[in-house]
């Protein structure tokens, strides 16, 4: 676990509010980016979807330790790693279908890992133990069959990444308290 | 997946009819009975009926037709109402336009800096995705084998691009034009049938000294110079005259690479201040001027006084 | 070949000593009998005595030392008398100069449009050619480990260059350096230690509104946001403002983001016209004011009337 006296520490405590205003800039990012699949796939209400949703294993990066009842700092901040990891690399497949917004997408992926390598190295710095699983596959969307279930995927990955940054930023702001 | 969605096709031309059909499978619908099945279409936002029908193996099926499918571009969803909420179940792109228009006008440029080779055309708008390339044909053999080289492609909408010189064929004629293509089609330019090097846009002249002849007070000797990318040319230049008196150029057409170093001119007035220009291109069907050089000005002598 | 040219060294401080030597194989000079040989030597076009001798296994040899070399670039030739002309039969180039000076004043911006972070640096002038490279390491672990990655180059002579995004590390201090390096030598900049977010260069924000508060001639009430590049961070702002009459702004420092949408400032002169504008910079050591803000302008109430 985090040492006891890790919250009062300034590295830490900076630690937190930047990786504070970093998940809110990419939490603003993942936003556009859903406003762009709305537009270009006329994909916009998640309550249209769950039918093919049901066809479709979009991964969610899971977050329990950073919720409660099951909180604990340094599980929380594996998890927030890991699941920024998948969450980037999975983000390629959404770069495929909107070639025309490549560069936002990429930017998306860039600081996905970028606050997840933070993450890590903020953890080696405290001493934490950290696993590492390269996230494997192709990406999100396995071999799914037509156009629209990828589309659709892309739709889900990025609601889950909305929902993972939300609880994120409410674990970091518990921790900054 | 759930459902299903095939079109006869894709993209067609602008107006006619697209057929559509969607498959569902209850069993594969989230709990959904048979019976509970009813299938709806969008097209973008606009509500259509279908004809529902139960298809083979316990599907349940719906087809459509869209009589004069006439928008560039269209999303087709088969949706199904589920726990009370409307679920789309399937989609397909739709498109319609024309095959490409005939691209027209097709002209080319050598560029002496770097012999690359720019060529542009008149082009219809498009209506659907189009992939355009100015193709080149060298030598006959390739001619024949239709084995011709994309020598560029314009970036996306543009009416121009540059063939490299290592694409290029210089002092022998190249077969170049373009060519269009779609998913309704292809057309091709008009063949332009040219030497690249009768195409190139020449540097201006130089003209280096304008002296009066002494003893001919109506002549002058101009000294001129081919710029140093065309020294090696066969050339066609004129050169235009002027005084400030007079409203409009006179001509001195057809001085070839061989006037060089000077050329004597006469028939001017005594006296008189001139302004002259010279300008070249090559001596070729389609060749294009040179700018006119830089001007240079130049008094001719006053009349010798008559002996008394 | 007939000869071949040896330096000690091709790249010297300047002013030091090169001594070269010159070895002439007459069996394979067109003919030349060893007793004809005569070995010249050439620094650029100036020439210059060696020292003559037989070299082993029939060779001629001849040996050349320039005391103080200090061309910062100069051709050393071997020339041999054949057929009654002079023949050039080998060539080494010689360069003189210093290893390269320290780069000095890094500083660096961070673009926001891009997320490219362009450096710059005063360096002296080089004497030789020199390759230079921005170089940055991320992780305590990559500097440990001296594994610095080259983050870009300055396009020939320029003190520039700019980090593309996916070569940095956003929120976390990385170390920056110049590393300037030719044939005598490196030299490298200061270490910038440096988020490369705390040197980001912030969009103005913008005022929106202006409103006096009713019931308080002397206050108003300013309505603000940050630029939507700067939506997400903590910021550190100020005000300005100025009457017509009054020479000089007056300023509100230390406005953080919370203060957005608006902000109530008092003791302001009643019934008066002020402009005002707004500017914003990162809360850290080192960071770039953005442009001050368009300026609005707003006349203060009337005060109301003593009750008599």
């Amino acid at each position: 676990p985090l040492p006891d006296d890790v919250s009062g520490d300034h590295d830490f405590q900076l630690f937190l509010r930047k990786s504070l205003e970093f998940g809110r800039k990419i939490k603003g990012d993942v936003a556009a980016l859903q406003d762009v699949v709305c537009e270009t796939f006329q994909l916009c209400q998640e309550e249209e979807l769950w039918l093919v949703r049901q066809h479709l294993d979009v991964p969610a990066a899971p977050l329990e330790r950073c919720q409660r009842p099951g909180f604990e700092a340094d599980a929380c901040l594996e998890q927030l790693h890991g699941g920024l990891r998948v969450l980037a690399h999975s983000l390629g497949a959404v770069r495929e279908l909107l070639p025309a917004h490549a560069d936002l997408v990429e930017r998306l992926q860039l600081d996905a890992a970028n606050l997840s390598s933070n993450i890590q190295q903020q953890m080696e710095e405290l001493g934490l133990p950290l696993v590492t699983f390269p996230p494997e596959g192709p990406g999100v969307l396995p071999a799914v069959a037509s156009r629209f279930h990828q589309q659709v995927g892309s739709f889900f990955l990025l609601r889950n990444f909305q929902r993972f940054l939300e609880t994120a930023l409410r674990a970091l702001r518990h921790l900054a308290r | 997946g759930c459902a299903s969605l095939s079109v006869d096709s894709p993209i067609v031309l602008l107006g006619s009819a697209v057929s559509a059909s969607c498959t569902v499978r209850a069993e594969r619908c989230g709990g959904l009975q048979r019976a509970q099945i009813h299938i709806a279409w969008l097209l973008d936002s606009e509500p259509l009926a279908g004809r529902q029908q139960h298809g083979p193996a316990g599907t349940e099926l719906s087809n459509l037709t869209l009589p004069h499918f006439n928008r560039s571009q269209a999303r087709l969803w088969c949706l199904l109402q589920w726990n009370g909420t409307r679920q789309r179940v399937a989609m397909a792109e739709l498109r319609a336009g024309y095959p490409p228009a005939k691209p027209s006008n097709l002209s080319c440029m050598l560029n002496l800096s770097d012999y690359g080779l720019t060529c542009q055309w008149a082009r219809g708008a498009d209506s659907l995705p189009t992939s355009v390339a100015l193709k080149c044909a060298t030598s006959r053999a390739q001619r024949e084998a239709g084995a011709a080289l994309t020598g560029c492609s314009p970036r996306d909408g543009r009416h121009h691009c540059t063939v490299p010189r290592r694409l290029l064929q210089l002092y022998r004629h190249m077969e170049i034009w373009v060519s269009a293509r779609n998913a309704l089609g292809t057309a091709e330019s008009e063949r332009l049938r040219i030497d690249p090097m009768d195409v190139a846009k020449l540097e201006p002249p130089a003209l280096q000294s304008i002296e009066p002849l002494p003893g001919q007070p109506d002549c002058v000797s101009v000294g001129w110079r081919a710029a140093r990318s065309s020294a090696h040319m066969e050339l066609q230049c004129e050169l235009r005259y002027r005084s400030p008196e007079e409203p409009a150029w006179a001509l001195v057409p057809n001085i070839s690479e061989a006037a060089q170093p000077a050329l004597r001119l006469c028939g001017f007035l005594c006296g008189t201040r001139y302004r002259f220009q010279l300008r070249c291109r090559r001596p070729s069907p389609g060749a294009y001027w040179s700018e006119w050089s830089p001007g240079k000005e130049v008094t001719t002598q006053e009349k010798a006084p008559a002996a008394r």
